[in-house]
């Protein structure tokens, strides 16, 4: 072949690019293979739906080139990332449209097969065969140095994770360090190839970039590819149903490790403990490791902060569901006896037949805090509602503990004994304490012409609509939003409110959905108690960040997480209501 | 094991037994489980040791199945005693001999409760006067017949013919001793060697030359236990007690039991058939099981009684290969002959454990 | 002034007592009926609940009691009250002129041939607490040999009507847990059962030493008191207890059982305590006149008792009785 | 032949040769099984308790004691709720040993 358009040190690039494509495309298949039916018609539907498609090609752009997300969290990061990511980007886009107006060396012309083979790497190694427009040079020239800085912060944050403003970074294997180092060198040799034209580093150049494509389905790099069907399947509505199929290994391959998560993590108050972050979990996921998986998916608490802070937007909860799902434990639960209950209950007047109005569910930990219950007794009787308590002398789990360890099949059976119970009372609003049991009884249960509201909502509408009255006091309080009524369902206005109406409203360094986890939650299972201990201890500093009086909560389960740790009383937003009365 | 410290124990846990002149009153079971017994232990002290013992025809049971099976009270029951007592008066005499060990109990029992309670023994002498128009003393001295052979042991071992010894291998016989439970455990000072290791039976095997048995189950209760036996639906429960005993034993292959309670015999023999025919297990040799005799019994044997003038027949354990260890020369023939050739009729054979 | 107290008994709290005795300017007189000074405690090898070393507490006392006079192998033969106090005679026939008599007498172990049921004296491998820690001490005991299987049975000897002490004598509950530790430490292949009626863990330390058997030691606690003790054909040992947390009887067999001895009154000294004059109370202790503030005091006048001659005692516990019947006496002596 | 009446099964735990193969397992992963002290706390609250014979600390006994089938079957009757483990006092794991003790 002519000298002029070929040689030989291309040729690990093609290589490399050859194995990748084949990869990523057989990939590609399984995994849509591998949806099931109904989830696969649900994914090309979306692909042609306006709404999806729009929604498609802005996250493509958003999240895959620009980062949005990480831009908004960390400029410097986001930087790093779009630069590289972008640069490089439009360094293979410009190259290709360059192609068409590259002036090839006099007494070439090549054609057919050859034109086509040559196609495909012209734009990499353009520079050795032929010169190009003082504009496309400009242009290249930029991207290339736009990416260079990238990978100079990269350098930067693997030496000095604190000067880009993150704790943790992701610890790696070999393999991953491996690319890593090609991918830092790609650039620098393409830069000094191009700029000297020495042989040397026109090899170096492709053979870093073989090492790149070739080691790259083995390493989080994986998700430079995986990230965009990710985004198709994310906009088309599709949940995980398994650990390591479908959507999931779409998932996994989508997770960077860029260890965002690995901060965010309750866990990682220290070292050993922040190997049960999310990042791993896909790692270890990803390397078909199933039994570290499954511990790390029992051990996880399922706050749902790395989900929220995902640049990626990987829904890892309901991966560590699927997993907790897929070996679950031999309990053979026999609940027969739910069914003596419901005969007992009514029997005994348990359950009352005044149809009330409302309906107040404390759930198995309020049972532990019966503050809570004598205040909600007691905001109640003082807005003069027409109330009824339902598991006064202890009811039934409302099921969303048997769900968190997988057993669905056994989690209905309480869910159904509960709404037989409820939907028999004939309320009209179901108000809990617990939001364990908010968060189940809002997905799960099916009890149609009954409001849900969690107390905090409850309270707030009591308030604003003057049934309750309050005397505003002048204790400074700060609230942690309970994982699960927070981040899971954007109760983050009603609680502030409710406080503001009887005291004043302090701010806790995390707040909302960066809220730490108490430590308490029921989803984890392998937490020791000192484990939760400490856990607990960097919560509640979050919280005491402005030195409030008081830290108002609206779980029975954080609160009694946090009275063991914390400097200052801890009180549920029901207790502080109360004291707050009009007499 | 260390020998000495039982020894230690043996000489804390001694008592007075009168030399001679003694009230005897005999067992209600006794004398149809094991005919043989009482006659051999009154042919022994009065014939072969020259003892006095005297029978009182008039004396009658001490009550002690009623009161232990809960259907008489207490005072019911001393007030049977009561009567024993004044007829030991009437015929002269302070020394009280019972051959019963639920009798030695029941004895023991309301003396102690009478020098507690002196109210209720001056009860009990009204209701004696009202019922009977007796009046009774409490005995000088209350033993248990196996304290009388206890104390004359070495008498009757150099009187004796025999030995517990296996004449074939020279070695001592293994013997499983067994107490029943009313002899010293409600009173621990009331038997030789206490409750926890009573030397009473233990003395007669050592002074005859065999070997005592101490295995983990030796405390057990042998499972009669009154209310347990008398209704068939908890004889499981009754037979269940030994066969936890034989278990216990089985692994140090006793040659004999000795006991000196007229239920214990009963009950470790004929559970044993029960046992052979419900799981097919034996505990002697060869499909045999281990004959389990009273003291009389085997205090006869040493001193060369016939083996079926004791009453062996009545065993449903077969005798005769501890005869044959032992030396002693018997008829089979005459097994199944009563007194002047009288057949007695042979028994049916079981079906595990070997009867001949 | 400057008297002459006579401590009767030179453990821990007749030394105690004398060397704070002696810094308050007083002559106090120790008499010890063995040849040594130190008592049960020079007989431990470690101390609850830190694994301490006795004998680093026995040196330090028998450093702080030096210049004290002690008359070693003597005993009280006599004692008369006199208008000067007390007047007694010991054993080598010299007398003694006291203003004060510190009862320091302490306590004699059970004897467990007593509860016949488990078979101390009879069976090979049936021994006692303080015959444990002299294993430790010293390491030889023919009667352990590698034991693969251990059982500590706790109130032996108290908490027992049947032995007519019905008081609980305090120091047993930690003293097994310790001991049970201590074999994990040489056996760490054995399997080490405690049998408790209550586990008493009443000082600083002592709920942590308990924690540290379970989750450390691998200490197997049953509540339960072992009922009886059976030799079977290997000369291993069959108990019975109840698992009463079970609601279930239960039968094992071990190698070695460790009988947890409960205190009583030393008996030795009670012909001289009835010619001063000192009651016992209902548990065969000496009776002190309060519970509350006259823990020292007895009901005669100069007489005054320290440690474990009123009630069972920790080391603790008998050494702030020791001090505290110094000032007493101190006291006594300067306001007559 | 029939008696009427037969042997009854002796009611004592052998601890001789009861089997802790899975007792000891759990405590490789669970050391904080032997620090149990049988207090009822767990028992008292359990929320499956409150209607059936559940017990955690005699759940421990049972695998102790060679019951392991009957140590599982009432297991069975656990509604996973977690108020045990916020119970007991020694901080012991509860509800991860109890799905433990059925893995």
């Amino acid at each position: 072949m002519n000298q002029y358009i070929f040689h030989p040190f291309v040729l690990p690039f093609v290589l490399g690019m050859a194995f990748v494509l084949t990869y990523c495309l057989v990939g590609l298949l399984r995994i849509i293979a591998q949806l099931p039916k109904d989830d696969r018609k649900q994914f090309w539907r979306s692909l042609v739906t306006p709404k999806t498609a729009w929604a498609n090609i802005r996250d493509l752009f958003g999240d895959c080139l620009f980062h949005v997300k990480i831009w908004k969290r960390n400029p410097i990061l986001g930087y790093m990332h779009s630069s590289i990511a972008f640069g490089w980007f439009m360094l293979i886009a410009i190259g290709h449209v360059m192609l068409f107006t590259l002036k090839p060396l006099e007494g070439v012309d090549v054609q057919g097969f050859e034109r086509t083979f040559t196609n495909c790497y012209y734009p990499i190694f353009y520079k050795h065969f032929a010169t190009e427009t003082p504009v496309f040079a400009f242009l290249m020239d930029f991207f290339l140095i736009v990416i260079i800085t990238g990978i100079f912060i990269a350098v930067v944050k693997k030496i000095y994770s604190g000067m880009v403003g993150v704790k943790r970074v992701t610890k790696f294997g070999f393999a991953d360090n491996m690319i890593r180092f090609a991918l830092w060198t790609i650039f620098p040799f393409r830069l000094v190839a191009e700029k000297t034209n020495i042989m040397a580093f026109w090899w170096l150049y492709s053979i870093d970039l073989m090492i790149f494509m070739c080691l790259l389905p083995f390493t989080r790099y994986m998700h430079i590819p995986t990230e965009a069907l990710f985004i198709l399947l994310r906009h088309a509505g599709l949940k995980a149903r398994e650990p390591r199929k479908g959507f999931a290994l779409a998932q996994i391959y989508s997770c960077p490790s860029c260890g965002l998560c690995i901060d965010a993590c309750p866990m990682s108050v220290n070292d050993k403990m922040s190997d049960n972050t999310s990042a791993y979990f896909m790692k270890k996921l990803r390397n078909k490791d199933s039994e570290e998986a499954q511990r790390i998916a029992e051990t996880c608490l399922m706050c749902g902060k790395c989900v929220m802070v995902c640049p990626v937007s990987i829904e890892s909860c309901d991966i560590k569901f699927s997993q907790r799902a897929a070996t679950p434990y031999n309990i053979n639960s026999d609940h027969s006896y739910l069914d003596v209950i419901s005969t007992e209950a009514q029997r005994s007047g348990e359950i009352s037949v005044n149809n009330p109005h409302v309906l107040y569910f404390a759930g198995c930990m309020t049972q532990l805090t019966p503050k809570i219950m004598r205040a909600m007794k007691q905001i109640m009787e003082a807005a003069g509602e027409d109330y009824e308590f339902i598991d006064k002398d202890g009811g039934i789990c409302c099921g969303r503990p048997m769900l968190l360890s997988g057993k669905t099949a056994e989690a209905k059976a309480m869910i159904e004994k509960n709404t037989e119970l409820i939907k028999k009372s004939g309320a009209k609003k179901l108000v809990l304490s617990c939001p364990i049991c908010y968060k189940v009884f809002k997905e799960e249960y099916h009890l149609e012409g009954i409001e849900i509201q969690h107390h905090t909502q409850y309270i707030d509408e009591l308030i604003k609509s003057g049934k309750l009255q309050v005397d505003k006091g002048d204790v400074n309080y700060v609230y942690h939003d309970p994982c699960e009524l927070g981040r899971a369902f954007g109760v983050y206005d009603e609680p502030r409110e409710v406080i503001e109406s009887v005291g004043n409203l302090r701010k806790a360094k995390s707040e909302k959905e960066l809220s730490i986890c108490c430590g308490g939650s029921l989803g984890s299972f392998n937490l020791t108690q000192q484990e939760r201990d400490e856990i607990t201890e960097n919560s509640v500093n979050d919280l005491m960040f402005n030195h409030p009086d008081e830290i108002v909560t609206a779980c029975p389960l954080c609160l009694k997480t946090f009275a063991r740790k914390s400097p200052v009383q801890v009180q549920d937003i029901a207790e502080i209501v109360c004291e707050k009365l009009k007499k | 094991m260390i020998i000495e410290g039982k020894q230690k124990i043996w000489a804390d846990y001694q008592k007075d037994i009168p030399d001679d002149h003694y009230f005897y009153v005999r067992s209600c079971i006794r004398q149809a489980f094991w005919p043989g017994s009482e006659v051999t232990f009154l042919d022994i002290t009065r014939n072969k040791l020259g003892k006095d013992f005297y029978e009182n025809p008039y004396h009658t049971t001490c009550g002690g199945i009623a009161y232990h099976s809960d259907t008489i009270p207490q005072e019911t029951a001393m007030t049977i005693i009561a009567r024993q007592f004044a007829l030991m008066k009437e015929s002269g005499y302070e020394n009280y001999v019972c051959s019963c060990i639920t009798s030695f109990g029941c004895y023991t029992e309301t003396l102690e409760t009478w020098h507690e309670y002196p109210e209720l023994e001056a009860k009990i002498r009204q209701y004696l006067w009202d019922s009977c128009k007796k009046e009774f003393v409490k005995p000088k001295y209350l033993a248990h017949a196996s304290d009388l052979i206890y104390k004359f042991r070495f008498e009757i071992a150099k009187q004796a013919k025999f030995k517990l010894v296996n004449v074939k291998t020279g070695k001592p016989l293994k013997v499983v001793e067994h107490i029943g439970c009313h002899y010293s455990k409600m009173f621990p000072s009331k038997g030789f060697g206490g409750a926890e290791y009573p030397h009473v039976l233990v003395g007669m095997i050592e002074a005859w030359g065999g070997e005592v048995v101490d295995y983990p189950e030796r405390r057990h209760c042998c499972g009669f236990g009154f209310r347990q036996y008398f209704v068939q639906a908890n004889r499981g429960y009754s037979e269940s007690n030994t066969h936890k005993k034989f278990e216990s034993m089985e692994p140090y292959e006793p040659d004999l039991i000795i006991t000196n309670c007229p239920g214990c015999p009963y009950f470790l023999d004929r559970w044993q058939y029960v046992i052979a025919e419900q799981t097919g297990k034996t505990y002697g040799k060869n499909g045999y099981g281990i004959p389990a005799l009273t003291y009389e019994e085997v205090a006869g044997l040493v001193m060369g009684y016939d083996p079926w003038d004791l009453g062996l027949q009545m065993h449903q354990v077969a005798i005769e290969p501890l005869l044959e260890k032992m030396g002693i020369p018997y008829d089979p023939k005459k097994k199944y002959q009563g007194v002047n050739g009288k057949d007695l009729g042979q028994p049916m054979c079981p079906s595990c454990i070997k009867s001949v | 002034m400057k008297e002459n107290i006579l401590i009767i008994g030179g453990g821990a709290a007749g030394m105690e007592a004398a060397t704070q005795l002696q810094k308050l300017g007083q002559t106090p007189i120790i008499i010890e009926k063995s040849n040594a000074l130190g008592g049960h405690v020079a007989q431990w090898d470690r101390l609850f609940p830190a694994f301490h070393p006795a004998k680093d507490v026995v040196e330090q006392m028998l450093a702080n009691v030096k210049g004290v006079d002690v008359r070693m192998n003597t005993e009280v033969a006599d004692i008369q009250r006199n208008e000067n106090g007390f007047k007694a005679v010991l054993s080598d026939n010299t007398t003694i002129d006291a203003k004060a008599v510190v009862l320091a007498t302490g306590f004699d172990l059970f004897n467990a041939e007593r509860k016949q049921e488990y078979g101390y004296g009879i069976y090979n491998n049936v021994i006692t607490s303080l015959e444990l820690e002299k294993f430790f001490r010293t390491g030889k005991d023919e009667r352990i040999n590698n034991p693969k299987k251990i059982g500590f049975v706790h109130c032996v000897g108290a908490r027992d009507v049947k032995v007519c002490n019905t008081y609980c004598s305090k120091v047993c509950c930690t003293t097994a847990l310790k001991q049970a530790c201590e074999m994990k430490e040489v056996f760490p292949d054995a399997e080490v059962y405690t049998f408790y009626m209550d586990l008493r863990m009443f000082g600083p330390g002592y709920e942590d030493l308990y924690l540290r058997t379970q989750k450390d030691f691998d200490v197997k606690c049953v509540r339960g008191r072992v009922c009886e003790v059976s030799e079977d054909m290997d000369g291993r040992l069959v108990i019975k207890a109840e698992d009463t947390l079970f609601g279930k009887p239960l039968k094992m067999t071990l190698d070695l059982l460790v009988l947890m001895c409960s205190m009583e009154k030393n008996k030795s000294i009670d012909a001289i305590q009835q010619k001063l004059g000192v009651a016992n109370n209902s548990d065969g202790f000496m009776q002190i006149k309060d519970t509350y503030l006259g823990m020292n005091d007895t009901a005669k006048d100069g007489v005054f008792v320290a440690g474990t001659c009123t009630a069972p005692k920790s080391l603790p516990d008998t050494i702030a009785e020791a001090r505290s019947v110094a000032v007493e006496v101190f006291n006594y002596i300067n306001n007559r | 032949m029939d008696f009427g009446f037969c042997l009854s099964p002796s009611s004592h735990v052998k601890m001789d040769s009861v089997d802790l193969t899975t007792f000891n397992s759990l405590k490789e992963t669970n050391p904080d099984i032997n620090t149990c002290i049988a207090c009822g706390s767990c028992t008292a609250t359990c929320t499956a308790g409150n209607f059936t014979e559940m017990s955690f600390r005699r759940i421990l006994l049972m695998l102790q004691r060679g019951k392991e089938e009957q140590a599982k079957k009432m297991i069975q009757k656990c509604m996973l709720c977690g108020k045990c483990t916020l119970v007991c006092p020694r901080g012991i794991n509860i509800r991860k040993i109890l799905l433990d003790i059925t893995r």
